[in-house]
């Protein structure tokens, strides 16, 4: 059995957590709200250490009328965005709003075409129907499997004759996707409950291996 | 029969709690009986060492970009863990980023362990630059200046201080880049970085996002994968095949676990639907 | 006038940043590479920003559970308290590993937030036995997908079963990469869609204003 | 609408422009060290043609669209219970609750998630039934607060709206989920949507909802969270049908001809796979050195963009 005090701490907090499965309670509230306390302080104290400061007050500091003047420009979008709290201002904030999306969705459009679209396409083109009788199957099932579930995204008509029997065959091949995530995530999760349990019956009481 | 349905609609009215217990149960039960499973590497798993291993015969330092906080710590601190001590044992240089703040003190952890380990210097064999907001503007923006998104690293020391930092001004200057990430971060690294720019990418991810990634793996926008505690298991196998490391860690220990509660679950699945068609026949 | 204008500005904002963020794509000149570096780093203090925002609003939250005194503004007091001592033990005695502020992340952010996820494991557990039913044939497709990929992911099952490891390798590889590329190609498409319609100012709903 | 013939418009955007032609000569001439001086990078040039394929395509439509020519869009399942959902809620007097999502403000999903918002609060606000919007992104938080504001106007029931019903919560994803979780027990809603980027905690978010019997429409781009949509929620929109789900509930025609466009884009991709397609198969009877072969690698390489 651990006697780091800071290991019994830890533990408790972990029962505490675990408290909650059999029904919420006053030990869980504490620990759920210390928690976001202390990861928002957390959240704060590194955001100004590595970025706010580093990457914004000390260029102006320093430079701030020479080359890094530029940065003058976020700090008036950010102060656009506060005149959204006095009433009389309030529409201000569209313009940092309309600055704020523009460059995200701006350039979002050619890279999701990029990486989401064309590289997407070649792969599939590449697919060779060559090699052993697993990867021609294999990538007949690819090639097909695509192209019905793309038919299952097409909104122009309705599915029916053979528009629907390929879209269904699309469904298919979507759940069997589904399936292989679905068992995925269990796996996952099960991995996150091992480390607690390791922690607890390891690190701190120290009775398995 | 009756009996069984009735078993049936009672199975289906189970509460919930009972169920978790039995999940609990199956996972502590493997913590104390002594068999030791282990994981064949799969395919995925070779790909990576192999173009991780191409990378290290290269001069260019390697990109380390690591994204996981506490919650997922058991599935992507035994991964961080084994990759580490791939590269540092090679002799290799790293430098280190993050775009999830809460994965700062995390990182300053394993690589301070490193570093006594493998006498490291900071500054000459490794590099940490700290964290960095807007991930994925950073990311398309990193393939063409460094300094630009980083005017000094997490010690607060300017980057043209830094000995390892003087020949690496972009993404071009670094022999791959590496994600070992909790979210969906390597499919911002593919979209805004690898492919305008293309460059060698891997990623490690939580098996909750894996299967999303096997189309990049086909295209080859993606070199390899480490899927979860499981790819994480995978790795620690071949790495000890190859002499890396010592003993499998804390993935491979978590094997037998993983086992029983699979199957558990898998048996809650099957009594489930059993249960479901039953009732489903006194519906009628 | 001035209204119109000032109801005109931010669309007109968004149409010349959005195509010039667009087009620098296929631009390499330094004419205008060089303001899409600048842009860039604007980035990273207005993304901070949204921090700073979120900081605030888990504050101004808490605050006003206090001062209302609403159903368990006790606990708002744990909040606000661990709070301040994390961002005053942050700043008095720096963040490097072996700090207090190290150590308070690694034995009480750190044991909270990782058994909250381990729960979900428990989850999961009570929702595929309560929910994952063969119901339909594309469920059916599912749960049979699921299960083999599954069986293929205990080492017991397949080390010593033969076929199982191969079927799992052969669902990932083909048809779940075609799923998941369907969805892919599907989800960018509508996503050039809706960043082409709002940049243009077709679609309206986030920058509307009273009285328009 | 766009309306292009508005003089003071053209002004804003010159002046809007000039300003930023301005500090591009301005930054160009400060930090230009070691940048290209080439005016169009070639290996783009496919990239470009799709581009421009689609925003063609795009125009194209949207231009049907303003003359008022009817478009014919296949129902979207989920969206054509939206009526009965709002319905639903309001015959038995409970709030509805919408979820959009733990993607950032500027994820396009999440703009989609918005639109649907929209509609959903309008319809409500006409049968007197609130919209409860849990938030999570401190930047969705405020839009989110103001676009359910302008449905109250729209529906003419400005005064009935409470910025209360659109609360911040939380950035925490799991403290986020106990607390939507608490209000659906607490306010007992009749129908939930639970539309944008989810994470782990969507699971929580939707099998409490199950449980409670509610409604649910649920909707997703994060593929591994879509399983458990698919099995605790009544209908699911899957990856790109919130995208066109939100381009069909708006009456607008000229919204709707948007889908039209990424629809015979796909129709261009599926072309594309089907010649290479047969291409392979050639190869693969004839031999590499006949034309299957060349037409797969000009295919590969024109959609890589190396082939000029």
């Amino acid at each position: 059995m651990s006697t780091d005090p800071y290991i019994w701490i830890a533990a408790i907090l972990t029962l505490g957590v675990f408290s909650f499965l059999y029904k919420d309670n006053a030990f869980f509230a504490v620990c759920e709200h210390l928690v976001v306390g202390l990861s928002a302080g957390y959240m704060f104290v590194t955001y100004w250490n590595n970025v706010f400061f580093p990457e914004l007050i000390l260029p102006l500091v320093q430079n701030g009328t020479g080359s890094d003047a530029h940065l003058w420009v976020p700090v008036g979008i950010c102060f656009l965005w506060a005149c959204k709290y006095v009433e009389k201002t309030k529409d201000m904030y569209r313009l940092a709003l309309a600055f704020w999306l523009s460059i995200d969705l701006g350039l979002s459009i050619p890279t999701h075409m990029d990486a989401g679209v064309l590289a997407q396409i070649a792969g599939t083109i590449s697919a060779p129907l060559n090699g052993s009788p697993v990867e021609i199957l294999g990538n007949l099932v690819l090639i097909l499997g695509t192209s019905f579930a793309l038919l299952y995204f097409f909104f122009s008509t309705e599915h029916q004759g053979v528009l629907k029997g390929a879209s269904t065959a699309g469904t298919w091949v979507l759940m069997v996707g589904f399936g292989a995530s679905f068992s995925y995530v269990i796996l996952s999760r099960i991995y996150l409950l091992i480390g607690r349990l390791l922690f607890l019956f390891r690190d701190w009481l120290g009775i398995a291996g | 029969m009756n009996y069984l349905r009735t078993a049936a609609a009672k199975l289906v009215g189970l509460d919930r709690r009972v169920v978790f217990i039995a999940v609990f149960v199956a996972v502590a039960i493997p913590f104390f009986l002594p068999v030791h499973f282990t994981a064949v590497p799969e395919e995925e798993t070779i790909q990576f060492d192999n173009a991780l291993v191409q990378a290290l015969q290269s001069e260019k330092p390697i990109l380390v970009d690591v994204d996981f906080g506490p919650q997922t710590m058991a599935e992507m601190e035994p991964m961080l863990l084994a990759l580490l001590h791939r590269i540092f044992q090679s002799g290799h240089k790293a430098i280190f980023l993050t775009f999830m703040t809460e994965a700062t003190s995390p990182i300053r952890n394993y690589l301070a362990e490193m570093e006594s380990i493998y006498d490291l210097e900071y500054g000459r064999d490794y590099v940490f630059l700290g964290y960095a907001s807007a991930y994925a503007y950073t990311m398309y923006g990193l393939g063409n200046s460094f300094s630009a998104y980083f005017h000094r690293d997490d010690r607060g020391t300017p980057l043209d201080r830094l000995p390892l930092m003087k020949n690496v001004n972009s993404l071009r200057d670094v022999s791959v880049v590496i994600n070992i990430a909790s979210n969906a971060f390597p499919r911002f690294w593919i979209q805004y970085s690898v492919t305008p720019h293309g460059f060698d990418f891997l990623a490690g991810t939580t098996a909750v996002g894996a299967t999303e990634y096997y189309p990049y793996l086909q295209t080859g926008q993606l070199k390899g994968l480490l899927a979860g505690g499981r790819g994480a298991a995978e790795y620690e196998t071949l790495l000890v095949e190859k002499g890396i490391l010592k003993g499998p860690g804390d993935a491979t220990a978590g094997l037998g676990a993983q086992s029983l509660a699979l199957f558990t679950i898998l048996g809650f699945i099957l009594i489930g639907n059993v249960a479901y068609f039953l009732n489903r026949g006194k519906a009628r | 006038m001035r209204d119109r204008i000032a109801y005109r500005l931010p669309y007109a904002v968004m149409a010349v940043l959005g195509l010039f963020m667009l087009v620098q794509y296929y631009i390499p000149h330094q004419v205008v590479q060089a303001p899409r570096q600048m842009m860039l780093q604007w980035k990273q203090p207005l993304n901070g920003f949204i921090i700073l925002l979120a900081i605030v609003g888990i504050a101004t939250v808490h605050v006003r559970k206090i001062y209302r005194q609403e159903r368990r503004w006790g606990y708002s007091i744990i909040t606000l308290g661990a709070m301040a001592a994390m961002i005053f033990v942050g700043f008095a005695y720096g963040v490097q590993e072996g700090t207090i502020f190290s150590d308070w992340f690694k034995y009480l952010i750190s044991p909270i937030e990782a058994t909250m996820f381990s729960l979900l494991a428990f989850y999961v557990a009570s929702a595929a036995f309560r929910a994952f039913r063969a119901r339909s044939a594309s469920a059916a497709i599912l749960l049979v997908s699921a299960t083999v990929v599954m069986l293929a992911l205990i080492p017991a099952v397949s080390q010593n079963i033969p076929l199982i490891s191969e079927i799992s390798a052969f669902i990932l590889k083909y048809p779940n990469t075609a799923a998941k590329r369907a969805i892919l190609i599907g989800v960018s498409l509508g996503a050039i869609s809706v960043a082409l319609k709002t940049i243009i100012g077709i679609d309206r709903t986030l920058l509307e204003r009273d009285g328009k | 609408m766009l309306s292009l013939n508005q003089n003071r418009f053209f002004l804003a955007v010159a002046v809007t422009l000039l300003m930023f032609m301005g500090s591009t000569v301005y930054a160009a001439s400060v930090q230009a060290d070691g940048m290209s001086a080439e005016w169009f990078d070639t290996s783009r040039i496919t990239h470009l043609i799709a581009l421009l394929v689609f925003s063609g395509l795009f125009f194209y439509f949207v231009w049907r669209g303003k003359k008022g020519r009817p478009l014919h869009i296949r129902p979207i399942d989920a969206m054509d219970l939206l009526g009965d959902a709002v319905g639903r809620a309001a015959e038995m007097g409970t709030p509805m609750l919408y979820a959009p999502g733990l993607g950032s403000l500027t994820d396009p999903v999440t703009v989609a998630s918005l639109n649907i918002l929209s509609k959903v609060a309008e319809k409500g606000a006409r049968l007197h039934t609130r919209t409860l919007v849990p938030n999570y992104g401190p930047l969705t938080w405020p839009v989110a607060q103001e676009v359910v504001r302008q449905a109250y106007t729209r529906a003419g029931k400005s005064r009935e709206f409470n910025p209360d019903d659109v609360p911040y919560l939380t950035s925490r994803s799991f403290t986020y989920a106990a607390a939507t979780a608490g209000m659906m027990q607490r306010e007992k809603t009749a129908t939930n949507f639970f539309i944008g980027h989810f994470y782990s905690e969507s699971l929580i978010l939707t099998e409490n909802g199950a449980a409670s019997g509610a409604f649910q429409i649920g909707g997703t781009d994060a593929v591994e969270q879509l399983p458990f949509f698919i099995t605790t929620c009544d209908k699911v929109m899957i990856g790109e049908e919130i995208f066109a789900a939100s381009a069909l509930v708006v009456d607008d025609p000229v919204s709707r001809s948007v889908v039209k466009a990424s629809d015979w884009f796909k129709v261009i991709l599926l072309a594309l796979f089907a010649i290479g397609l047969i291409a392979a198969l050639l190869e693969a009877i004839l031999g590499p050195q006949l034309p299957g072969d060349a037409t797969i690698q000009w295919l590969t390489a024109f959609s890589r963009g190396d082939w000029l």
